[in-house]
């Protein structure tokens, strides 16, 4: 069941340069929601709404959160909200990441703003996850805290070397594979990025989602212009980013050369 | 009291308000904010002879007040229409409008002989389709041509025929009097104008289709000229669309001619949209000691 | 280094940002703010052969991101223009567009012919006013009539001949091959689109006229896509406006093939708009290591 | 010299249902502002701005105030203002009122929301102005002590006779004349109000000033929307509220039939 409304927000935070946090008190989708799902979110003035994936989820508090960059006018104005502030949004939209039994074990691996819905899905790993982000520099670094919060095994990697490891996160990947084979990678991040690790996955034999991003209208569905390009038996086929993803089995995904 | 049922081309609807063809798919999204029935009736998503894949993204653009979409009638084909997602409408005690579009006459006409027999109101004959080569917007902006479908397919159906026109020509008038003079039985306005947007960064036009089709709050202001229009150049009654996103809107429409309307790129930015719209119409109604929304159509008082 | 000047039809610019005819009046009022020597050139407000008094107010109602007007060409007539406000603007340090528009061909060119040997430096024949009954957008909607306009008025004229076409069209390649085939040195586009706004209230036309020009951000993606197809189909240079707001749509407008730009009606909502839009453009230059803003006329890659 | 600008508002009360009443920090416009004259106020989200005509002038303090009513969209998104925040002004903008010599008299009338500009043209005249406001009924009732403390003969009235003397403006001015001929009349309010107001002064020959309004666009005298009819030497023309306006010699104006 997807929800409308405007939800005050009940915290704020600036995580890096431009990267921003808020954490949203709004009940029943936070009941709902399920990590890898997303939120769309009004920015006043703009006539679509953001897709912003949910980050975390505290159905206790009630509470989810939303991770965002300002990319572009929309972001920037909702960057402009405060605590106290509402914020209207629709969610929880799409299907999530498929979680695994208790015990399995799992790789995240986020790529800069990618990087946001690795929180409520390592989450569920716990300490049976390895959490692999990457980004430009020390200073676009964002949630390694959350992370090791949550008992995972952290690796960062940073394009300069600025922090962490210098590389990508497919040398971390293919390091880790070397000691360990997961039951699934989760992946967020550049479409070249994840062409890359499903190759590795594909190669590994290793079940591995990814979610992707596309521009959209509705938001739910219903408008078809979320398009991306999947196959299943051979056959290539349309789907939508919003409904039918934004999480999709990586074998199922067509990627560009 | 209902104050806001109307009767447009004998169809029976509970209110004018009405969802616009491919911006709420079947409304199956939808249902899980609202239950169907609250709408006067459903245009559903363009549906062709056979399935279609429609255009590569990315297929939406944001614009200021509207956005450009290049889906190019995406659909499952009309069988599929039929045998899929009409029993799960009927069941939605709502009028169904099938909007069809084909790429040669004989596919239009086709289409409509499918759906004589289904529990289909009423049809929407799409002759303005901008995203697709063949038929679409080529049928919309000749006169001839949109006359020759227009007579196709109404010799064949057995439906109430509406035909849907395009605002990208010098004279929609013509085009509607041209499509009333061969038999369609309404006229639904307007599909969307055609538009560009490029990133400046990549040097690339948004959308991978290079163009689309722009609607949203930004075009109401040439829907409304339109209507007004073609409302006083023909007899046959007028759906109004085109950038309608509040009740006053929709009243604004009506009065200038559309007997009922359609909503469709508003619902993106508010889900509630076409359900907030008829209620607002029926507390105009009341505030205003209007009995039926039927006596506002038209009465626009030109200077 | 001043990066964004650009030869547009053999007339040196010293930036590509003009205000839009109608928008600018004549500079008077806006320079108040600044001063003119600031913007490229400044395209003056329609002049007709005689003084005119135009349409009865109100002449403008609000629509999201944008307005209408129906101002109808109120001008003191070409003699006034030339006696009174040229000699001012001479001294401005800026390029001085003539607006003209004429109600029969003959008095399009007689206006053009006045204009010989006055310090205009480029003259802005308007086929396309939707606000005026004779003449304008009759003009602008037929390839025949609008070449023969052309054709007459370039027969007389000494200055650069710029026809500024109507996007109520269904195809402005057309009309654009058309002038251009009758000697057109550039076209401007795009003037603006018919619309059409009711007070519910009252069930009047806001505009005393009933209908008016919309521009403004909501026209923008409809300008982008005529200037593109425009500048594909013509050789001469091509004057972009419609709905430019900021160095972004600037930028875009020339990438889409517009070897300069107009803005109009975002000045009403900030009046330091033009000056601003040149200061981007040339921080544009800058950052992205281009020497002139001219290099990046029609770079969008299509897909 | 016109100025635009986001200007701090310093002050902001509600001076009746739907009224408010806003005070804005703006030195420079303050400096060159007369009473007549008026702003062209953004509203965000709103593409044209709104006219707000000048109530009253602090030149020590540096202030402007603004006193309007929500009439519709934008005006309402303008009253979302508050203490503190910035607001987008051209000001200021139009003729203004003429100002006699000391010791003249002068009545000065407003109509409904066509009081606030009385506001600072009866303060040049203090004692010596006459105030006759006109409003639906008590409720709608403003800034009657403004013109008290300014000395004003104050008269009020309502059609209703909640509050003053039931009845027009214009019966309060017929009795005024009774007593004495002021030098000049200013009037601001619906347009059959000014238009039996010109009779009035007509008839009695006496120099009478109305404010009008009309849609507006560039507010400054550029685009030509915001036309009036007038009449000078016996010919009919087309004048601009925003730039020969909008205070203009009342025998000037044409008023429709
Ligand atoms: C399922 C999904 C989840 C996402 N999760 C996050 C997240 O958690 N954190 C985050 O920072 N960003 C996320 N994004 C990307 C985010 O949606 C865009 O950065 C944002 O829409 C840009 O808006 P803007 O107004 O700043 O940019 P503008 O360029 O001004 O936006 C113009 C239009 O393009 C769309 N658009 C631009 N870039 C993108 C993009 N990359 N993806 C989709 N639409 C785009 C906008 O939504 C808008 O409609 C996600 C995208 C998707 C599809
Ligand atoms: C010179 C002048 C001075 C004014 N001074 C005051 C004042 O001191 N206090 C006050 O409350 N009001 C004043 N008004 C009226 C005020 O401008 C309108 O009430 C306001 O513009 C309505 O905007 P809206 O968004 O609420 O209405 P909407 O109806 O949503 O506005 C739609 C459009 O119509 C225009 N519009 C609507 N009504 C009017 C009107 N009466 N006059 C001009 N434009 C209008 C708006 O500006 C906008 O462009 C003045 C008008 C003028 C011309
Ligand atoms: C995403 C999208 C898809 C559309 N698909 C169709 C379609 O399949 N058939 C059709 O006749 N019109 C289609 N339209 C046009 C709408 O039905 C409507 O005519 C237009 O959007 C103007 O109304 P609006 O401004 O309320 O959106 C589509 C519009 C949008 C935004
Ligand atoms: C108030 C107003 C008056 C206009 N008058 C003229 C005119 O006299 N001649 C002309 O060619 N175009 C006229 N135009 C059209 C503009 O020059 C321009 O083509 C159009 O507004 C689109 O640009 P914009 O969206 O930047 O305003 C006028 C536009 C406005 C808003
Ligand atoms: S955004 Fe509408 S279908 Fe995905
Ligand atoms: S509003 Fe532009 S001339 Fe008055």
């Amino acid at each position: 069941m997807y929800k409308q409304g405007k939800y005050p927000i009940v915290s704020k935070k600036t995580l890096a340069k431009g990267i921003f946090d808020i954490e949203i008190y709004c009940p029943h989708i936070a009941k709902a929601a399920k990590a890898g799902q997303f939120a769309q979110v009004q920015a006043e003035g703009f006539f679509l709404r953001r897709p912003i994936s949910i980050c975390d989820i505290n159905k206790d508090k009630g509470t989810i959160r939303l991770v965002f960059e300002v990319r572009g006018h929309g972001t920037d104005k909702i960057s402009e909200l405060n605590k106290g502030d509402l914020v209207d949004i629709i969610a929880p939209l799409g299907n999530g990441f498929k979680v695994l039994d208790k015990g399995k074990k799992a790789v995240c691996i986020g790529g800069g703003i990618g990087t946001p819905p690795m929180v409520g899905i390592a989450k569920e790993y716990g300490e049976n996850a390895t959490v692999i982000s990457g980004f430009r520099n020390a200073a676009a670094v964002i949630l390694q805290e959350d992370f090791k919060a949550m008992g995972c095994d952290v690796q960062l990697c940073t394009d300069d070397g600025s922090a962490g490891r210098k590389g990508f996160v497919t040398d971390a990947l293919l390091d880790v594979l070397k000691s360990e084979k997961p039951d699934i990678v989760y992946a967020c991040g550049p479409m070249i990025m994840l062409k890359n690790i499903t190759k590795i996955c594909e190669e590994n034999g290793i079940y591995c989602q990814v979610s992707l991003e596309q521009r959209m209208a509705c938001g739910v569905g219903a408008c078809l212009v979320c398009v991306c390009r999947t196959v299943k038996d051979g056959q290539e086929f349309n789907s939508h980013v919003c409904k039918d993803g934004p999480v999709f089995d990586s074998e199922e995904v067509v990627f560009d050369e | 009291m209902n104050r806001i049922n109307v009767n447009f081309c004998g169809v029976e609807f509970k209110n004018p308000v009405i969802p616009a063809s491919g911006t709420f798919g079947y409304g199956r999204e939808y249902e899980q904010f609202y239950p169907l029935s609250k709408l006067g009736g459903i245009s559903v998503k363009g549906t062709t002879l056979h399935r279609r894949e429609g255009n590569p993204g990315p297929r939406v653009a944001e614009t200021p007040s509207g956005m450009l979409n290049s889906v190019g009638l995406q659909n499952g084909g009309v069988d599929k229409f039929i045998n899929y997602e009409l029993p799960n409408l009927v069941t939605k005690d709502t009028r169904i409008i099938a909007n069809i579009a084909g790429s040669t006459i004989e596919e239009c006409a086709e289409l409509a002989e499918k759906l004589n027999g289904t529990a289909v109101d009423m049809i929407e004959l799409n002759i303005s389709c901008p995203n697709v080569k063949q038929g679409g917007a080529a049928f919309g902006t000749d006169c001839n041509v949109a006359g020759a479908v227009t007579k196709a397919v109404k010799d064949v159906t057995e439906k109430p025929l509406m035909v849907k026109l395009s605002p990208n020509v010098t004279s929609i008038v013509d085009i509607a009097k041209s499509v009333e003079a061969n038999g369609a039985d309404a006229v639904s306005l307007i599909n969307t104008l055609l538009g560009m947007r490029i990133d400046i960064r990549t040097r690339r036009p948004i959308l991978k289709n290079n163009v689309g089709g722009l609607s949203g709050p930004a075009v109401f202001p040439v829907a409304v000229r339109m209507v007004w229009q073609v409302a006083n150049a023909v007899k046959i009654p007028v759906m109004g669309m085109g950038g309608i996103a509040t009740w006053e809107d929709a009243i604004e429409m009506m009065m200038a001619g559309a007997g009922a309307v359609q909503v469709g790129a508003a619902i993106f930015a508010d889900p509630y949209a076409p359900v907030k719209i008829a209620e607002g119409m029926q507390k105009f109604c009341e505030d205003n000691g209007i009995n039926n929304i039927s006596e506002i159509v038209g009465t626009v008082k030109p200077w």
